[in-house]
């Protein structure tokens, strides 16, 4: 098994720098016979390029969507934000001391109707990691976020959380200031809003750090995220003292969007570009962005009340028991 | 601890207890005035109306939606460990008079995990007070959400903090008790947004387990860390209650938060005993 | 001028020393004739002790009114709880990460009927005072009687401050915690209530530290307590360089129970027992109960929005200015 | 700084500059980047659509209730030095179009000190704002409530405070813009309850002035202490905006914000010029 996407997509990457190899011999080749045979090589490179994208995500295994969910050129938030939305105003601060960079937020225009946008961040290289913490958010991320949503409500902006979180930050800081507290408060401000709301999970749902801001009318879930109620390596480090028994883990807690549609835990699965979402970000984000608005469109006509009483209901179904 | 024997030893001083003194001391150490688990059962006793209990939803059952590994195996041994179908006993009752829905948790049926059928209590506990207008009392005992139901056991946080929004629509107020340990997603879901939150002395509380915090890399931790003490000076508690406070304070908090209730609120069709 | 109470009460202090002493002579005398003596002599300063107090408590001057306000065993706001309540519990924690031991509150009964009481505590020995921090709150302070505001507001429970503080907490934690968003906040939440809130100044009213948790549909003031924009000894500071110039700045600054009502700040002054409520706190606390009790039982009739513009409008008049 | 003089000295670096450059540059040092302070009306002209400022409430004047030492003096030379009757300048403009009722400070005057004429002004433009469903922006510069009012000045922090819950029970946006300096009273009412909050940078912003700090026994604080920087790090701000950027952000925040308002809010008479 692959301890990460780097290790599992070698092949592919293997395959692709020599097709970029030819293409820069073929660049340079004067001789166009020699020319025409590379060009020939080059598409039959490029085929067979398909062909493996196309048998490697036919049915990526449960461990395969953790790889590719947590793949580093995935696109984040804030790529999704930039290309779906305009106007976008970042929006800082939980007012009571402290501020969080693993969750962002701010209200923005979609399609030129005024929305609320809330969403994990993480970096990409090893300074904006860090900066953002691996985009594991603190309770100040949370009481942010519910500062938004507080601003969303007050001014009848829809909210779309966009979910990306290995799990809320763990430390001894956030257990300080009421980790708990923030992500139950959250929960519990998203429940009370009467205005629609959206979440999709875009790479990692990590657990009470990404339910948190995903208590939502709609829940949807791009092909290759994962959203589980514990990390796979925590999952394996409980049950089996293991955490390299990860795969293992992410087998037993069913944590694909496959399985999340089945269990009636999301509304929809949105699909991605060939080869995932890392291989085509603005084509993911038009897609993206078309679910948003055809549920958004679908929410918008209900009352208040409605609204929020449609939430509740969503949730209050969850759950798989025998009554005796 | 055997309640049959005389004598017994303290897990946290090692003295040795008479039997019959503990149970009265409400299994708290005379010597050391550690708090030791409370059955939920014996906890319903302390705390409420002699007689008042009326447990409801004993019809649920959890099953296996995942088809987890071993769960099946874990769950049976814990009904027959335990004698009860899961972590959460729920049902009315009245505490010096005054009605109240309410939730006890029991650590030892698999670490008092949540899965569909904790949250379905919990969840209706809540509901019923709102419903009904009583006071909702909740005593946690939990390791976290019940990881063999997987994305199921998350959505438990989600439905329970909804249905702890209720109650704070309608007014009716909440009351969490965390009694040891309470951890993880019970404490980062309808734990802590009751109104109103006490702890027993000492009670392990806390978002990362061991495991999984250490997982994270997390490594130097304050002494208290993770204590109700700990977590009280940092402004997540209203109060710290011995065993042997609890039911008056509780009681006196019923009767004051709940005072606009019982004249406006509450129905005839109450579901007590 | 006297520094402080003690200096300034000196005199008084000395004539009940002498009487007391005098008292425990004549306990011991077994002279009929001496005994006679004593007593009369007893008779004779007790009467001078209370016209001492008379004329002493007959125009205070406005830093007299300071001192006392400030005397040590001014009765706080939790003898004032334990007296007129019962039922209290207290409830602690700003759900946010901090604690505070200079606002205390909690639900209590009020004559059987449920209220949520808030106040500022101060300490009697030095190490009270410093667990209370001279009854300075830190953001901590404010948040939890944010959140106690917000239970009474869901329960329907009227809200009563006693106020009692010099100021809020100037010190770096609190900036960096927010004090200034924190009473903010406590004032911001007292205007949404929709449920009587009374307010009492039983000591010092001490500038913004007092008005976050006094903005209340009814304003009290205890005969002779202080309200003030800022501390005397702050104002001397600014505008002479000479904090010593305390009495001075008094005297400017108009903030005796007098003045606030003639400005149209408060709406009644409460009446001390003779000599001041230290004198006799039980009797204070009755006289403070029965004012609570009229301004509740006048407020409580009304709906729920009435009370919310009533003290709407009260605050909206305060301001004295010219229309050219 | 003299406008009719060619050259000048940036008061942060100390550096010479051009006046018309300085000008330009909107009165930011361009050595340095250091924000000099901006008399109210310039402020306005920079920040809304040219020629839709229409000032309101100028009948409002200050009078000396208390007979504090030297008010009147104080207040009289003020007005003679600014050429305004108080620290508040208030009205209604335009942001690309759409209409907002701003009041800004004027820190010449009194240290923008808040008596009963700022405060009423303030109050009246929220009020305006919650009334015709305009948001509200307010640029602030004071070192607190103006202690020659006492008491009065006080109860400006609850009156204006009380005008903001307004704007937020009717879902009015309510943003404040913190010059330098914004300090005390202000910082703690309508400054800090605002929606969106925004600061220049190096701003001065904090609760206890220094000599009032230093009589409460405050010494040691941290090199940045009370800056904008210092504020936005502990969560009080959404951003620190360098003037160049202030209108195009203010003009996102009302277009995002009160996007809703325009079509369902405002009224017909609005008092825009
Ligand atoms: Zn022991
Ligand atoms: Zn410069």
């Amino acid at each position: 098994m692959a301890k990460n996407f780097d290790e599992w997509n070698r092949p592919l990457k293997e395959l692709e720098d020599g097709i970029d190899k030819l293409k820069d011999f073929a660049k340079k080749e004067t001789n166009p016979a020699k020319k025409t045979d590379l060009e020939s090589k080059i598409d039959e490179l490029e085929k067979r390029r398909d062909n493996y994208i196309e048998v490697m995500f036919q049915r990526l295994g449960p461990w395969e969507k953790v790889l590719v969910a947590r793949a580093p050129k995935r696109p984040y938030t804030l790529d999704y934000i930039s290309a779906i939305f305009t106007d976008f105003v970042e929006l800082q601060g939980d007012r009571r001391g402290f501020t969080d960079n693993a969750i962002i937020g701010g209200p923005a225009m979609l399609d030129g109707k005024p929305v609320m946008v809330v969403g994990h961040q993480k970096g990409r290289n090893i300074q904006e990691r860090q900066f953002r913490n691996f985009g594991m958010a603190k309770p100040e991320g949370y009481r942010k976020a519910i500062r938004l949503f507080d601003m969303a409500e007050r001014f009848r902006m829809p909210v779309i959380s966009f979910v990306d979180t290995p799990a809320a930050d763990p430390g001894v800081e956030s257990e300080s200031r009421g980790i708990s507290e923030a992500i139950a408060a959250g929960m519990f401000k998203m429940f009370e809003l009467t205005v629609p709301t959206v979440a999709i999970v875009i790479g990692e749902g990590g657990s009470g750090g990404a339910i948190g801001i995903a208590a939502s009318n709609r829940v949807l879930m791009l092909e290759h995220s994962v959203y589980s109620v514990i990390p796979p390596e925590g999952c394996a480090a409980i049950l089996w003292r293991m955490p390299e028994r990860g795969a293992d883990a992410a087998t037993a807690l069913k944590l694909t969007a496959e399985h999340a549609l089945q269990l009636g835990i999301i509304d929809e699965i949105v699909k991605e570009p060939k080869g995932g979402a890392h291989r085509d970000p603005l084509e993911a984000s038009q897609i993206v962005k078309s679910a948003i608005t055809r549920h958004l469109a679908e929410l918008t006509p209900l009352a208040p009340g409605e609204i929020k009483n449609e939430r509740y209901e969503k949730f209050r179904k969850m759950g798989i028991f025998e009554v005796a | 601890m055997d309640k049959s024997q005389a004598f017994l030893q303290c897990a946290n001083c090692k003295k040795i207890l008479f039997s019959i003194e503990f149970e009265q001391n409400l299994r708290v150490c005379p010597h050391c005035g550690h708090h030791h688990r409370l059955p939920a059962k014996l906890r319903i006793d302390l705390t409420f109306d002699e007689g008042s209990f009326q447990e409801l939803d004993t019809d649920l059952r959890s099953i296996d939606p995942l088809s987890f590994p071993e769960y099946e195996e874990k769950r049976k041994g814990a009904e027959a460990k335990t004698g009860t179908f899961d972590s959460i006993i729920s049902g009315s009752a009245r505490i010096d008079d005054n009605p109240v829905s309410i939730a006890v948790a029991d650590f030892t049926f698999m670490g008092g995990s949540m899965g569909s059928v904790a949250g379905e209590k919990i969840t209706r506990t809540l509901e019923r007070a709102a419903e009904h207008g009583m006071p909702a009392i909740v005593f946690c005992a939990s390791g976290g959400a019940r990881m063999q139901e997987g994305l199921l056991s998350l959505m438990q946080m989600a439905k329970t903090t909804a249905a702890a929004a209720r109650c704070a629509e309608v007014g009716v107020p909440y009351i969490a008790v965390f009694t040891d340990p309470t951890m993880a997603g019970v404490l980062a879901s309808y734990a802590s947004i009751a109104d109103i939150i006490i702890a027993e002395p000492k009670a392990l509380v806390g978002f990362a387990g061991a495991r999984v915090a250490k997982q994270a890399g997390v490594s130097k931790v304050p002494d208290d860390f993770q204590t109700a003490e700990f977590v009280f000076k940092h402004g997540m508690l209203d109060r710290i209650v011995p065993r042997k406070e609890m039911r008056s304070t509780l009681s006196t908090l019923v009767k004051t938060l709940g005072g606009n209730l019982r004249t406006e609120l509450i129905k005839e069709d109450v579901p007590h005993g």
